[in-house]
């Protein structure tokens, strides 16, 4: 199988609590993955034992094939992983701009003559390139922490994307967005993954979303998988139904999470 | 800092190397050597503290180890005065490396006094290391040789401490602009963040560390060019907080802010000379009030970025 | 603020701005009826107990020169710079005076470690320079051309004089030493050590930090070191933790209070608490005279009549006030010595022939080709706490320069 | 060196050290309590412990109050004051800003103009003293000696350090100063009212500053630059951690008794170089100091 990520028995425990138990999964390249769960299921640590924040306890992670577990977080970008994060890690008192062209540090200005060449004309092209296509071009010379809360979201996947990754892990992208605002998420990542042919793992509690973008999604419970499938299959499995609240729907139930993601 | 403050500079700072010298007296000039050697020592402190957002308090022993090694090096081994900056501006950007390193585990006010204590050290060392830095008798410079001729006034001396602090200007605003200065903010505002995106954060921080030593040893060596005594009096707290106080009241962050607060605070200081009784309580409601009216700088306004 | 201050300000600006141009002319500072003196020291922060009555000393004794009618006709004129005992600000007052204000000479300075930060600019021009009460040991040994100083007292003349005087007169074979690990300790400990070897005692040095706060480790090893007498050469408020220690701990050894540690006895009695501590306790005098005797008596009163608001202020005149005396008169003296057209070099040859008796310091100021610290003598006292009973004889330090 | 020296040297060195480390204790204690609540390095505290000595010695020397009155006089006078100062400057500043440099900054302006007032009173220059609380005498422990006053001072930095303890965990006040020093948002939203919390931390501080200085003046003598002390305050807060309180006694016990020993063992000259080693060798090992816990691991 083509996975581009691959977990293979992972295993992340906090001194007694282990939020994450035995989790093997992988990423199909090319698809946009998601990853759910009832809260504390451990789906924000898997994010961070891939992006190398944290380092598993046990188990390895590999990307296209290598076995990245013993590399340093910074390495991650420069393999083409990209992520966002659950409450927002922009650069505050940088101007959008700026945030945007930190995003291509890894992959666009490798030489140090880039690097120290002032004013960075290439990098700055690039980054304007991915504002105009996220839409955030108006806004360009403003602070990061002047923005409204949807639009410091989306910043977050234009710098992500600044690093043109091969794989994207997006943090609950949509929680906190109106619905209008979910639904350009949703055309944006969309198009990604169609045009681009970038793999997307995100974990995201607004089902509407989910359901509507993901190819195939993987159910976390309490640090373990209860099950993996396409999103009907999902849908429609049992475990997945109690897990959340027993009876109800996985989407209906998760309308409410949202709230407090 | 933008290219047109930047522009500005450089005429300012050429023209004053053309008309002050033969223009003002020697004390004016004095004056001035010792406001460049501020602003360098600024923009020192500017790259650690407002770039990368790391809290050092150890500039005033960087400052010392520069001013000794440019000296010394200049009388024991006969190194003409860039020579013997670069040396200076090396060994304190290799002492800057070491303490980065110890102090890579360390943050916010532990980072602050882990500095503080190695400042205060070094100057302990300058006091008690009498064979090499003189010690308490302190340590006569010898004329820095440019050239081939010794600078033997503040006059000869302007033109080179303004072209040197020119270059340091252009390189800090350069570095500002520059895909590195980015990463340095990167690491200030979120370090979760900027490894995220790819920056190798320990090694930013040494850089930082580094380069800001460097130049705090480089201001020492330009100290050396026009002045011909060190006393290890001079290189304690008073002066690192001196150089925070420069850049806070300045605007932390800005370029602009380092040069203009180094720069207005070397004034006052100097004017203050002339109302003794009052001159502390006057410095004193100066901070406060910077920090109550303009909290980001009395600087911020002119060439924001 | 005053206006004034204000002015100063201005004038300061505008000085900066190089619109006040300096005087110039052949010798500068120098007009018909009037000598421009430069005085730099101490005006602000934490040294300013060691110059700012010193230099209105100097000050108010040109003041009553002045009234006497001048020298040769000429008033003299005091331009004043704070150095905050500093050595940027050392350099930049003298730099000031010298090249800003145009002084015929300089007559300031009170810090002895940052006044040598002047040393070479000094030297280079030409300026005749006469220390307030800096011992300034740095600028003097080797001698300069025209730098003159120590007219309290040379800190390597300090060091040998308590030496002597603990070796002589309290007849001690082992001399416990606290100094501090400054510029001052470091010339004081040269000439003590000098004198002891000269003596044939043995001399137990401790330098400790000005800042100290705990002086229990010098006071303890000075105790089990087996001394037969302590000398305490550091400022005053070590000083007085040490002899308050030293009691605590039960030394019962004589202990010489070097001029250094001198603040106001009353007070230093009254912060060392118990009379104990005195019972065995001398100081170290460069006074002509113990405080308040007769002989100095115009002085206090010449500082009263001419600083009447000072003088209502607690602690002034400040214990220092009257080493700026000797040093004023010198420069008086030189002045006249020169001449109705007086020369920098015509003041320096006569600064190079000084002496005579000041009736202010307990030794003569005397300055020659080769020997440019004026003022070498101390007395001592017996110090009980409350009263002062001289101690006959005199305790010269026996140190001379050598050469590099 | 024989061992009858080396034991007499090791029994005062530690008795002395223990009573000068409480003095930086005392110090330590008031840096800290702010340090956890406001994230303010307070650069004024020498300044506040000065201006409380100088404070005691107008009402007793000057003014002729018995030290019964002026003793809590002074002490509210400066917890007073304190509160104003958080109230007027800080709170401005914070608001404006919160970047802790700023409010660094401000502390520093701050203890300029005390210095500057009290050496403009003229009482500045000459060390000084005022009567201890306590009565001359001393007690020998083994063969090391120490007086009622450094007793005095030993029981108080242990009193206030438990006062302390007591409040910070036992009160409402006190878990109030806790909160805000944890996360100061969730405070707010449980109705916590940050400024008043704030304030009270700087009133407190003021009040054992100037607790401090009725028992610290008459030992180490004033003068304006007597708050130079606290430099030795914060590396006794700094190793033992800042932000805990039985660290900064133990970290003062520490700072004071090496000074002792280096001084005894090594050199006089290396007295006041210990303290910096020590917090350099501290850190180095242990980031946080002695009692500052792990590294907070932020959750993403």
């Amino acid at each position: 199988m083509d996975d581009l990520l691959a977990l293979d028995a992972v295993t992340m425990r906090f001194g007694g609590l282990t939020a994450v138990n035995g989790l093997s999964m992988g990423v199909t390249r090319g698809t946009i993955h998601a990853l759910i769960g009832p809260n504390g299921a451990g789906k924000s640590t898997v994010f961070n034992c891939v992006s190398r924040i944290y380092r598993p306890t046990e188990g390895r992670i590999r990307f296209d094939g290598r076995d990245v577990t013993g590399l340093p977080a910074h390495a991650m970008a420069g393999l083409g992983i990209a992520r966002t994060f659950q409450n927002l890690e922009l650069f505050n008192e940088l101007t959008v701009l700026e945030n945007v062209m930190l995003g291509a540090y890894s992959r666009h200005e490798t030489r140090l003559i880039e690097r120290l060449w002032p004013r960075s004309p290439k990098t700055r092209a690039w980054a304007e390139e991915i504002l105009e296509g996220t839409g955030l071009k108006d806004c360009r010379d403003a602070k990061a922490n002047g923005l409204d809360f949807g639009r410091q979201k989306l910043l977050e996947v234009a710098r992500a994307l600044a690093l043109s990754p091969t794989l994207l892990l997006l943090d609950e992208p949509a929680a906190g967005l109106r619905s209008r605002e979910i639904e350009r998420l949703d055309t944006i990542l969309t198009g990604l993954n169609r045009e681009r042919g970038i793999t997307v793992l995100l974990v995201e509690h607004v089902m509407q979303l989910v359901m509507s973008i993901s190819d195939r999604i993987t159910v976390l419970s309490f640090g373990e998988k209860i099950a993996e499938g396409t999103p009907e299959a999902v849908r429609g499995d049992p475990r997945v139904i109690e897990a959340y609240l027993g009876t109800k729907q996985p989407g209906e139930a998760a309308h409410g999470e949202a709230a407090h993601g | 800092m933008s290219v047109r403050v930047l522009a500005a500079v450089a005429v300012l700072l050429i023209g004053l190397s053309l008309a002050l010298p033969a223009l003002a007296t020697g004390y004016v000039v004095y004056i001035g050597n010792l406001l460049l050697v501020f602003v360098v020592l600024s923009l020192g402190l500017h790259i650690v503290i407002g770039e990368a957002g790391q809290f050092s308090l150890a500039h005033a022993a960087f400052y010392g180890i520069g001013i000794y090694t440019a000296a010394l090096s200049s009388k024991v081994l006969g190194l003409p005065f860039l020579a013997a900056l670069l040396a200076g501006g090396l060994l304190a950007a290799l002492c800057g490396l070491a303490i980065g390193i110890l102090s890579l585990r360390m943050r916010d006010i532990y980072l602050a006094l882990s500095t503080f204590a190695f400042g205060e050290a070094m100057q302990w060392v300058f006091l008690n290391w009498t064979p090499v830095t003189g010690g308490p008798n302190g340590l006569a410079i010898p004329p820095a040789q440019v050239l081939g001729q010794p600078i033997l006034s503040d006059k000869a001396a302007f033109p080179i401490v303004a072209g040197v602090t020119l270059v340091v200007v252009a390189l800090v605003a350069g570095l500002h602009a520059s895909g590195l200065g980015r990463a340095f903010r990167a690491v200030r505002e979120s370090e979760v963040a900027a490894a995220a995106v790819g920056i190798d954060v320990r090694r930013t921080k040494l850089l930082a560390f580094t380069l800001s030593a460097f130049l705090a040893g480089a201001a020492g060596g330009l100290f050396t060019t026009f002045s011909t005594f060190i006393h290890p009096d001079s290189l304690g707290f008073q002066t690192t907080i001196l150089v925070l106080t420069m850049i806070v009241v300045g605007g932390v962050g800005s370029v602009t802010g380092a040069l203009g607060g180094a720069i207005v605070f070397g004034l006052v200081s100097e004017l203050l000379r002339q109302v003794p009784s009052y001159q502390e309580m006057i410095y004193g409601g100066i901070l406060i009030l910077v920090m109550m009216y303009a909290p980001r700088g009395v600087f911020t306004l002119v060439g924001r970025r | 603020m005053t206006k004034h201050s204000l002015c100063r300000i201005a004038l300061a600006v505008a000085a900066l701005a190089g619109l006040a141009g300096p005087a110039r002319a052949d010798e500068p500072g120098l007009t018909p009826t009037t000598i421009r003196i430069g005085m730099f020291g101490p005006l602000s922060g934490a040294s300013m107990a060691y110059g700012f009555d010193v230099m209105n000393a100097a000050r108010m004794y040109y003041d009553k020169i002045n009234k006497e009618g001048g020298i040769h006709g000429r008033k003299i004129e005091v331009v004043q710079e704070d150095d905050r005992c500093n050595a940027n600000d050392v350099v930049a007052a003298v730099k000031k005076l010298v090249e800003q204000d145009g002084v015929f000479l300089l007559n300031g300075g009170s810090c002895s470690a940052p006044v040598v930060a002047a040393k070479d600019y000094v030297v280079r021009s030409g300026v005749p320079w006469v220390m307030l009460n800096a011992s300034g040991d740095g600028a003097l040994y080797p001698p300069q051309p025209n730098i003159y100083g120590a007219f309290s007292i040379s800190q390597r003349a300090m060091g040998g004089s308590v030496v002597e005087f603990a070796s002589k007169e309290l007849k001690a074979k082992k001399i416990a030493y606290i100094n501090h690990d400054d510029a001052y300790g470091a010339w004081n400990l040269e000439g003590a050590r000098f004198q002891a070897k000269d003596n044939g005692v043995t001399l137990v040095p401790e330098a400790v930090s000005p800042s100290i706060t705990d002086v229990t480790a010098p006071v303890l090893k000075m105790r089990a070191s087996g001394a037969d007498a302590l000398v305490i050469a550091t400022y005053a408020r070590p000083a007085q933790l040490i002899l308050k220690k030293a009691q605590e701990l039960g030394f019962n050894k004589p202990i010489v209070i070097a001029v250094n540690a001198i603040a106001n006895l009353k007070q230093l009695a009254e912060n060392v608490g118990s009379k104990d501590a005195f019972r065995n306790v001398y100081i170290e005098e460069v006074l002509a005279a113990k405080p308040g005797s007769e002989k100095l008596a115009w002085i206090y009163d010449l500082y009263k009549a001419n600083y009447p608001d000072l003088a209502g202020k607690p602690d002034h005149p400040q214990v220092y006030m009257p080493y700026g005396i000797p040093s004023a008169m010198t420069v008086v003296r030189a002045l006249q010595a020169a001449g109705p057209n007086p020369t920098r070099a015509k003041v320096i040859e006569a600064l190079d022939r000084t002496d005579f008796d000041s009736g202010v310091m307990a030794g003569p100021i005397v300055l020659t080709k080769t020997e440019h610290a004026a003022q070498k003598a101390s007395t001592y006292f017996k110090f009980d706490g409350e009263g002062l009973t001289a101690v006959p004889g005199s305790f010269a330090s026996r140190w001379t320069y050598q050469g590099q | 060196m024989n061992t009858e020296i080396v034991f007499l040297f090791l029994q005062q060195g530690i008795a002395s050290g223990l009573v000068t480390g409480s003095v930086y204790a005392l110090l330590a204690l008031a840096l800290v309590i702010v340090f956890r609540t406001t994230d303010v390095a307070n650069f004024a505290e020498g300044e506040f412990y000065m201006a409380a000595a100088y404070l005691a010695f107008f009402l007793i020397a000057l003014v002729g109050l018995p030290i019964w009155a002026a003793a809590p006089a002074m002490v509210v006078g400066i917890a007073v004051a304190a509160g104003l100062f958080q109230r007027v400057v800080l709170r401005r500043v914070a608001a404006a800003r919160g970047v802790s440099v700023n409010l660094v900054i401000a502390t520093l302006g701050l203890s300029y103009v005390l210095k500057g007032f009290v050496r403009a009173t003229g009482f500045g220059d000459t060390p000084r003293s005022f009567p201890s609380v306590v009565p001359d005498g001393s007690v020998t422990l083994g063969q090391a000696s120490l007086s009622y006053l450094d007793l005095a001072i030993l029981g108080a930095a242990l009193a206030v350090m438990a006062a302390f303890f007591a409040v910070f965990n036992l009160t409402r006040t006190g878990r109030a100063m806790r909160a805000v020093g944890m996360n100061r948002r969730a405070a707010q939203l449980v109705g916590i009212n940050l400024g008043r919390t704030e304030r009270l931390v700087w009133i407190f501080a003021g009040g054992i500053s100037a607790v401090a200085a009725i028992l610290i003046a008459p030992k180490l003598l004033m003068t304006a630059e007597m708050g130079g002390v606290v430099t030795l305050a914060f590396a006794a807060a700094i190793v033992g951690g800042f932000a805990s309180l039985p660290g900064a006694v133990v970290g003062g016990f520490i700072i004071g008794i090496a000074e002792n020993l280096v001084g005894l063992f090594v050199s006089t000259r290396a007295i006041n170089v210990a303290p910096f080693v020590i917090i350099m060798l501290v850190l180095i090992f242990k980031p946080q100091g002695l009692f500052g816990g792990r590294l907070r691991v932020r959750k993403v």
